[in-house]
């Protein structure tokens, strides 16, 4: 029950990942009060990916085909490890956050090698981009998971979100606070959202994500796009997990498994629009400021693991 | 008997070689009389392993520490030899610079130098200290050139007014004994000396004072820091293979002198006071003339440098004490000798090849003489005390007894200095090595007698480096015994 | 059988220079050396595999010989450090069979082989050597042998500057070895590893600090902690390829093996500020390290820095075992030294990897500034592949080896937060922090490395005709390559006789399993990513070559791509502060003001440590010898008057002693 | 018989004065001659002295000691000093660095420094001070001259001064040591001045100077 459990959150969460990213446009058009694309506009985009040919510079080598693929099946892995409807996910109990963390970080420097393939001067200012924000984002995301790891007593995902689930709400320690605001900090760095890459754009002077993928088109965009859209459902889905798992299915009865679904989409909805409302009440920073950006979130995160000492 | 015939030989030799005008023969007769001379000293040792110690009349004796001390000279004089064969083809001829005149000094100065080691009493000492000192001054200033002159004269003049200071030590000494009990006729015997040595306590502070000049004054002859300035000159200055027997074996012969009096005084009052006088000594010396060495500009004096430097280490393992400090101290005077005539026998070929001895001015070495290069590349490894070559023993045997008797400033300071040593040779030496071959074509092709000489030290420092022979081990604890 | 083994694989080592001199006459036995070094080697690594995976201890007494005890003693520690050896020797020997053919001539070459045999003898040696003077003796002469087969290879003024700097510190490193083996003296008479270790534990605290500081200073000057690391970066890239593998990938490790073998073995870890100090060192040494490999655009300059980085991990665990130790829990102080040891074995397969497919770069293209080259990988398809493959190991990214030993590290940095004191309970996790950004920089390092060197547009013609090199060289880069997988996939194999040996190290009792689960879900995971990726490439359609799209521009230039110095720019930009550059720009006006004929600007990294530490300290040497060569006046009245005045001064002194 | 002894006591008494004198002199010379005169007549009075203990000690090896003085340091070694100063026909110039008065001012210093050192071992050995005062007078006066002294002879004179000193040392101390000691000691100090004549006509050969300061070709 539970391993069938753990299969169904996992394709669930592949599979809910683009309609994610709907939400969040159709919401960001209705704040700048456009009409926006229908929110299942990402899968149409997927099914006409597919279906088109696959476009190769003469320049590159078999990386250039090989690393969205990878980045996709990297990316799908590491959604197998999210406590979504109960808190216990496939690789949940081997598995732990850092495992999590590195699996993203081998989706991210094969995307940027494909993008330096390419041979344009877009895939290099890109991966350079993607080098400078991931090389200051992975530490205080490791950081804000290691404070919440400590006060959980233990590194596998599953036991993290339990432990959270047991706690009451209201007695949360501050430990959570700072994690939670680093880890959200570094989820937009990570996933590429408005303050540090505009996902949207074409111009060169901003973007980070999409001057990697510049090269791609065909079935390698589509699974790159999708894989965007799972880590973004994934990053969602840990902070859900992490900081709010109340609604979970703890036992197998039939109101928590009705519950669990409806608790989790309910919160997910919620974060597509407070991203949505963040990306259109912000500008992009400017290239050097999101060091700094990415400083308070390492900053939050020292004081998280400081205070796991000290509040012990 | 044996001893005498020690003595005689290089007398008559040094006499016999003056009558052959002809180069050649002058040659031939050296190598015979040095055949002869070894055979005389393996006599000499042999009976002196059997024997323990071997009395002549009043004024020979020969025990532990002079077999060892004999060896020392057997084997220098042997390398000498063979090395000066080749050596001698370009010496200009002088009215004192001329083979027979070069082998006859020679062998007068190796006469001497055995004399110092035979010598039962201290006056005895004195006096061949005193006359290997005058036999020498002629070969450091044998090429008569204006720097040779200069050296010979301050080497004379300097090393003459220390030794008085020695005399003036011998008679404090002998005033001393003949004060405490001892008759006078024999109170400068050594071995009389060191059995009334506990009587001396009575009169401590003439002891002392003795003990004080008879250091600074054969102080002076081993090159001991403040008193060191004769010796880069007269080992720059002499012809290579006399620098190579006054680093060498001279050094030593001095040492010897210093130890026959160290034995007396700690028996006396206790080795407190000598210990700490050759302390400061090893101390001063290795220091000033490790950071010397860096800014040298002449290989020969880089060599002598390394010399005082070295003997500045004997002077410690003696300092420190201690059966493996003395042992470490004995074996570092013989390795060193190899190390240090391997050394001058390298600088004696660069000269011929390249015609100047200034380090800035060799360039190429590697290239244009492979086999000078590889013995200098030895050489300076062996000086450095790196691992493969005997020097590295000796000098772990030294630091193992400093460090056992806790005495870490002194091991920490040695420490410091091996490694400023190691730097500047290895600054000085590869800049000669590399680069490329000036154009001039090689001045003097060095002939295959030198090269095998540089082997034959190559082998020993290797040899030496892993193993100690059975032979050699147990000559060395009889001149341990000697010195306890 | 074992022990027979062991010896045949010494005495080989020891007498193939003399083997070369025999053979070098006839061209048909002219090969015949270097197959029996490689034979040697694969012998080496089955006697250090069995006696690592079996434990049984190996002894070989020599005393007989030499004046002072020479023994080797294989025990576990000193077999994992000796298969570390061995195993990275024989693929390098395989690599060296057509390099050093393709490379030197004939006198040359068998220098070249006979001091790499020695060299490999020596860095056996001091790992089972069992008394102070075999360990000094092999200490030193691995210097001398490194140095010398550096020299073989070149001989220009800036080789010889690096090379004197490499002696001397190597030097001045051995001499604080020295004096931490002898400090032990006065207690432990022999210097055999055994009264060593009973001299260790009856020592006073204030010895114990002394032989500590002087051992972290003397490893640390061979391992290249950050203040001691100059002579890294310039002496492994003038070596030739296989000699600076085994220089960055096995050489450094023995210093990790002599810091193992004070600071555990005797001992037994010390009090707590020991083990901040080294993980400070570890995290300065890891940050630094990193930060200037980023800058860098010559290949082997480049890894000679990353190799610094990786030290600093290793001390990093090292480090945190010290602080285990010292708050007594030894089980995780276990887990931290598996970490570290670990992270040295996986260190030593990926950075010579790394290494030799710099030589095979080298080989192809003649050149090693990655700012010419590009397109390798369609060109060299398999050195490509195996450098990818050493990349991905040496970031850490999971399914490779580098993963598995910082996943470790990370563990115990964790369970530190358990330790009773609050500084411990606080530092440790903070660690991980470091460690982490550690990683992602090292990512975003090799990521331009790989993405400037081998993909793109080949740079230059040299880069443009580059073709594949010898098989054999590919084969032994393979070996590696298999290795580091293989470790990624499976670390079940080489962590439990890891465990095994720190277990016997520490004399700490093993950790439930459920704790290290890292052997269990690595496979599953890998299998699922397998999976995925052969069910997506299903969906694919064939594809179609197009050329880049250059935004309606004609043609697109090899310049227009993004180069290793652009590609690091961001990054240097934000760690200014670590490089200190110094920026010049020149402007060159014509003759009207405004309108410059040329602009130059420069920016050059003043922070290596050479300006600050080490050259005043060899101008106050030099300085202070000038002052005294003025003491040689020349002239014979002033020596007499030192003489006077060294007798006058020991009157006075007699008088008051 | 009284007159023997009493000219015996007499000698031995005021030699010590008599040395002080020529000290002081010397210091004050000018021309390398009277320094070789000052040293011989120095020579003559130390044999005196010798005669003086002889007579009174009764040993035969005195005597035979007393003769070799007479003849070595009071006949041929000024005699073959004079004949290298004639045969170089160098300028007579002592070339002092100090001018007379400060050298006869620090002879005097040097004579009162040798007397204060000597007092205390003096009283425990029982031995008469001005005696041993004048040794080690002897001793610091040639370390004086040699260090001030340009002119190579000067450095000669200065050392056999030095050595003068010693031997009056052991004389004074223990009546003069073994026979055999004493006569190698001078044939080495004859030796050594015969090396240092040799020497001194091969610096006049390539130097054309005698003056030691001048030769600091050899340096560092």
């Amino acid at each position: 029950m539970n391993l069938a459990l753990d299969v169904i959150q996992a394709l669930l969460l592949v599979a809910i990942a683009p309609l994610v990213r709907g939400v969040v446009a159709r919401v960001k058009a209705r704040i700048q009060n456009r009409r926006g694309a229908s929110v299942w506009r990402p899968y149409a985009d997927l099914l006409k990916l597919f279906r088109k040919q696959d476009l190769v510079p003469e320049t590159a080598s078999g990386l250039f085909r090989l690393a969205p693929v990878i980045l996709f099946a990297v990316t799908v892995t590491a959604a197998a490890f999210i406590p979504v409807l109960h808190p216990s996910a496939l690789f949940g109990a081997g598995g732990d956050f850092i495992l999590l963390v590195y699996l993203l970080a081998i989706g991210r420097f094969f995307l940027m090698l494909g993008a330096m393939d390419g041979g344009s001067s877009f895939g290099g200012m890109g991966a350079s981009r993607e080098a400078l924000v991931s090389a200051l984002a992975e530490a205080p995301l490791l950081l804000a998971l290691v404070s919440v790891a400590i006060l959980a007593h233990t590194v596998t995902m599953s036991g993290i979100v339990l432990s959270t689930v047991r706690q009451n709400p209201l007695h949360l320690s501050a430990v959570y606070g700072f994690a939670l605001g680093a880890m959200i900090l570094v989820a937009i760095a990570e996933t590429g959202r408005i303050p540090v890459d505009n996902p949207a754009t074409h111009l060169e002077l901003t973007m980070i994500h999409e001057a990697m993928v510049l090269e791609y088109s065909g079935p390698s965009l589509a699974l790159i796009e999708w894989a965007n859209a799972v880590k973004l459902a994934l990053i969602m889905a840990m902070l859900v997990g992490v900081f709010a798992p109340w609604g979970m299915a703890t036992s197998t009865s039939i109101a928590a498994l009705v519950l669990a679904p409806l608790a989790f989409v309910f919160k997910l909805a919620v974060l597509a629009v407070a991203i949505a409302v963040i990306e259109s009440s912000m500008a992009k920073l400017r290239m050097y400021l999101v060091p700094d950006f990415l400083g308070m979130a390492s900053a939050l995160a020292i004081l998280a693991v400081a205070f796991t000492a000290l509040m012990r | 008997m044996t001893l005498l015939l020690l003595l005689l030989v290089p007398f008559c030799a040094a006499l016999i070689v003056l009558t052959c005008k002809e180069p050649e023969r002058a040659v031939r007769v050296a190598i015979a009389a040095g055949t002869l001379q070894m055979v005389a000293i393996a006599n000499a040792v042999w009976r002196i392993r059997s024997a323990g110690v071997v009395q002549f009349g009043r004024y020979l004796r020969a025990d532990g520490l002079t077999a060892f001390f004999l060896l020392n000279i057997a084997v220098i004089l042997a390398l000498v030899l063979v090395y000066s064969i080749g050596y001698l083809r370009h010496i200009p001829a002088g009215r004192f610079s001329s083979p027979r005149w070069f082998y006859s000094l020679t062998f007068l100065f190796t006469f001497t130098m055995i004399a110092v080691y035979l010598s039962a009493s201290l006056g005895m000492l004195w006096i061949c200290v005193e006359s290997t000192t005058l036999a020498s001054a002629l070969l450091v200033g044998f090429y008569n050139t204006k720097g040779a002159v200069e050296a010979g004269w301050k080497y004379l003049v300097v090393c003459t007014v220390g030794i008085a200071f020695a005399l003036f030590g011998t008679i404090a000494l002998y005033l001393a004994a003949v004060k405490s009990g001892v008759n006078p006729a024999s109170a400068l015997d050594w071995s009389v000396l060191m059995n009334a040595a506990p009587g001396l306590a009575a009169t401590r502070d003439l002891v002392k004072l003795s003990f004080v000049f008879v250091a600074v004054g054969y102080g002076t002859k081993i090159g001991f820091v403040p008193m060191h300035s004769w010796l880069p000159d007269a080992h720059a200055e002499a012809p290579t293979p006399i620098s190579a027997m006054l680093s060498a074996a001279l050094l030593n012969c001095a040492l010897y002198a210093l130890l026959r009096f160290d034995t007396i005084t700690s028996h006396a009052i206790g080795s407190a006071f000598s210990h700490t006088l050759l302390l400061i000594f090893g101390c001063l010396s290795i220091t000033v003339a490790a950071l010397l060495m860096v800014v040298q500009r002449d290989l020969k004096r880089l060599l002598a440098y390394s010399s005082i430097e070295h003997m500045g280490i004997v002077a410690l393992g003696i300092g420190i004490g201690g059966p493996l400090g003395i042992l470490g101290a004995l074996l570092h005077t013989f390795n060193h000798s190899i190390a240090k005539s391997l050394m001058f026998f390298t600088a004696g070929s660069v000269r011929e090849s390249f015609g100047t001895l200034r380090m800035r001015r060799i360039h190429g070495m590697a290239r244009s003489v492979p086999f000078t290069s590889a013995g200098l590349v030895v050489g300076a490894l062996a000086i450095a005390g790196m691992p493969p070559f005997a020097l590295f023993i000796s000098e772990f045997m030294i630091l193992t007894a400093a460090f056992t008797a806790s005495r870490y400033f002194i091991a920490i300071l040695l420490l410091l200095v091996l490694s400023v040593v190691f730097g500047a040779l290895l600054h000085h030496v590869q800049r000669m090595l590399a680069g490329k071959r000036t154009e001039e074509p090689a001045r003097l092709k060095p002939l295959p007698s030198q090269f095998a000489v540089m082997g034959i030290c190559t082998t020993y420092l290797i040899v030496f480096g892993i193993c100690i022979p059975r032979v050699f081990a147990n000559l060395l604890q009889r001149a341990l015994v000697v010195l306890q | 059988m074992v022990q027979l083994a062991f010896n045949s694989f010494l005495t080989v080592l020891l007498l193939l220079p003399a083997a070369i001199l025999l053979c070098r006459r006839s061209s048909r036995t002219r090969a015949l050396p270097s197959l029996l070094f490689l034979l040697a080697l694969l012998v080496g690594t089955f006697v250090a595999g069995m006696s690592f995976w079996r434990g049984d201890r190996l002894a070989l007494d020599l005393s007989w010989l030499t004046l002072f005890p020479f023994a080797f003693a294989v025990d576990r520690l000193s077999a994992f450090f000796l298969l570390i050896i061995c195993a990275v020797g024989a693929p390098v020997a395989l690599f060296s069979i057509p390099y050093v053919e393709r490379h030197y001539s004939g006198t040359k070459a068998d220098w070249m082989w006979a001091l790499l045999s020695l060299f490999l003898l020596s860095m056996s040696l001091v790992v089972t050597a069992s008394t102070a003077f075999a360990f000094l003796f092999g200490w030193e002469l691995m210097t001398l042998f490194s140095a010398g087969l550096i020299v073989i290879d070149g001989d220009s003024e800036r080789r010889r500057h690096n090379i004197f700097i490499y002696l001397v510190m190597m030097h001045a490193g051995a001499a604080a070895v020295f004096a931490s083996f002898l400090l032990f003296l006065p207690h432990a008479p022999g210097l055999d590893f055994v009264s060593i270790r009973a001299a260790a534990a009856t020592m006073p605290a204030g010895l114990r600090t002394a032989v500590f500081l002087l051992f972290f200073v003397g490893f640390g000057t061979k391992a290249g902690i950050v203040p001691f690391h100059l002579w890294l970066p310039k002496a492994h890239p003038i070596a030739p390829s296989p000699v600076s593998a085994l220089m960055s990938a096995v050489m450094l490790k023995t210093a990790i093996y002599g810091f193992v073998r004070f600071a555990f073995d005797f001992f037994g870890g010390g009090p707590a500020w020991w083990g901040y100090l080294i993980m400070l060192a570890g995290a300065v040494t890891g940050v630094l390290g990193i930060l200037y490999a980023l800058t860098e655009h010559d290949l082997k300059r480049l890894l000679a820095y990353s190799s610094v980085e990786n030290i600093g991990i290793i001390y990093l665990g090292l480090g945190a075992a010290l602080v285990f130790m010292a708050n007594n829990s030894p089980a995780w102080a276990m887990v931290a030294l598996v970490a570290a040891l670990l992270h040295a074995l996986n260190h030593s397969l990926f950075k010579s990897l790394l290494f030799l497919g710099a030589g095979a770069v080298s080989d192809a293209t003649h050149t090693l500034d990655i700012e010419l080259l590009g397109g390798l990988l369609k060109r060299m398809r398999v050195t490509g592949t195996v450098f990818l493959i050493g990349c991905c190991s040496i970031i850490g990214l999971p399914l490779f080896n580098g993963f598995v030993g910082e996943w470790l590290m990370f563990r115990s940095f964790i369970a530190g937060s358990e330790l009773p004191g609050i500084a411990s309970a606080a530092i440790l996790p903070l660690m991980a922090g470091v460690l982490a950004l550690i990683g992602a920089i090292a990512a975003a390092c090799f990521a331009k490395l790989y993405g400037v060197a081998f993909l793109g547009r080949p740079r230059s013609i040299a880069a443009e005709h580059a073709t594949e090199v010898a098989t054999a060289m590919q084969a032994a880069m393979a070996v590696l390559a298999a290795a580091c997988v293989t470790i990624g996939l499976m670390p079940g194999i080489v962590l439990s006789p890891l465990t095994a040996m720190a277990q016997e190290l520490l004399h700490s009792s093993g950790l439930p399993e459920a704790e290290i689960p890292i052997a269990h879900t690595l496979p599953f995971i890998a299998a699922c990513i397998a999976v995925l990726v052969i069910a997506v490439t299903g969906f694919r359609r064939i594809k179609r070559i197009t050329p880049t799209w250059a935004c309606g521009l004609p043609t697109l230039s090899s310049r227009m791509q993004y180069s290793s110095a652009a590609f690091s720019k961001p990054l240097r930009k934000v760690f200014a502060r670590a490089y200190k550059p110094d920026r010049t720009v020149e402007v060159l006006y014509a003759n009207e003001p405004y309108f410059p004929q040329s602009i130059v600007y420069r920016s050059v990294r003043t922070t290596s440590f050479e300006k600050s530490l080490y050259r005043p300290a060899v101008d106050a040497i030099v300085g202070m010898a000038a002052r005294l060569r003025r003491l040689q006046t020349g002239n014979v009245q002033v020596y007499l008057l030192y003489i006077f005045l060294a007798l006058i001064a020991l009157l006075v002194f007699m008088r008051f002693v | 018989m009284g007159l023997i002894e009493f000219a015996a006591a007499k000698a031995l008494a005021s030699s010590a004065v008599f040395l002080f004198i020529t000290l002081l002199m010397m210091a004050a010379a000018k021309r390398i001659s009277t320094c070789i005169i000052l040293f011989s007549t120095q020579s003559a009075i130390m044999a005196a002295e010798i005669l003086a203990l002889a007579y009174a000690g009764k040993s035969a090896e005195a005597y035979a000691v007393a003769a070799l003085v007479i003849v070595v340091k009071v006949v041929a070694i000024p005699y073959a000093l004079f004949r290298i100063v004639k045969d170089l026909k160098a300028s007579q110039d002592v070339a002092s660095s100090t001018t007379g008065a400060q050298s006869v001012f620090i002879m005097a210093g040097l004579i009162l420094l040798s007397f204060h050192v000597v007092v205390p071992y003096a009283k425990t050995l029982r031995l008469d001070e001005d005696l041993l005062a004048a040794a080690v007078a002897l001793l610091l006066a040639g370390a004086f001259l040699m260090v001030s002294r340009k002119k190579a002879l000067m450095q000669v004179i200065g050392l056999l001064v030095l050595e003068n000193g010693i031997f009056l040392a052991a004389l004074t101390t223990t009546y003069g040591m073994p026979l055999v000691i004493e006569i190698g000691i001078f044939f080495d100090l004859l030796m050594g001045v015969f090396l240092m004549g040799l020497f001194v006509f091969r610096i006049r050969d390539t130097f054309e100077h005698l003056d030691v300061s001048k030769l600091r070709r050899l340096r560092g």
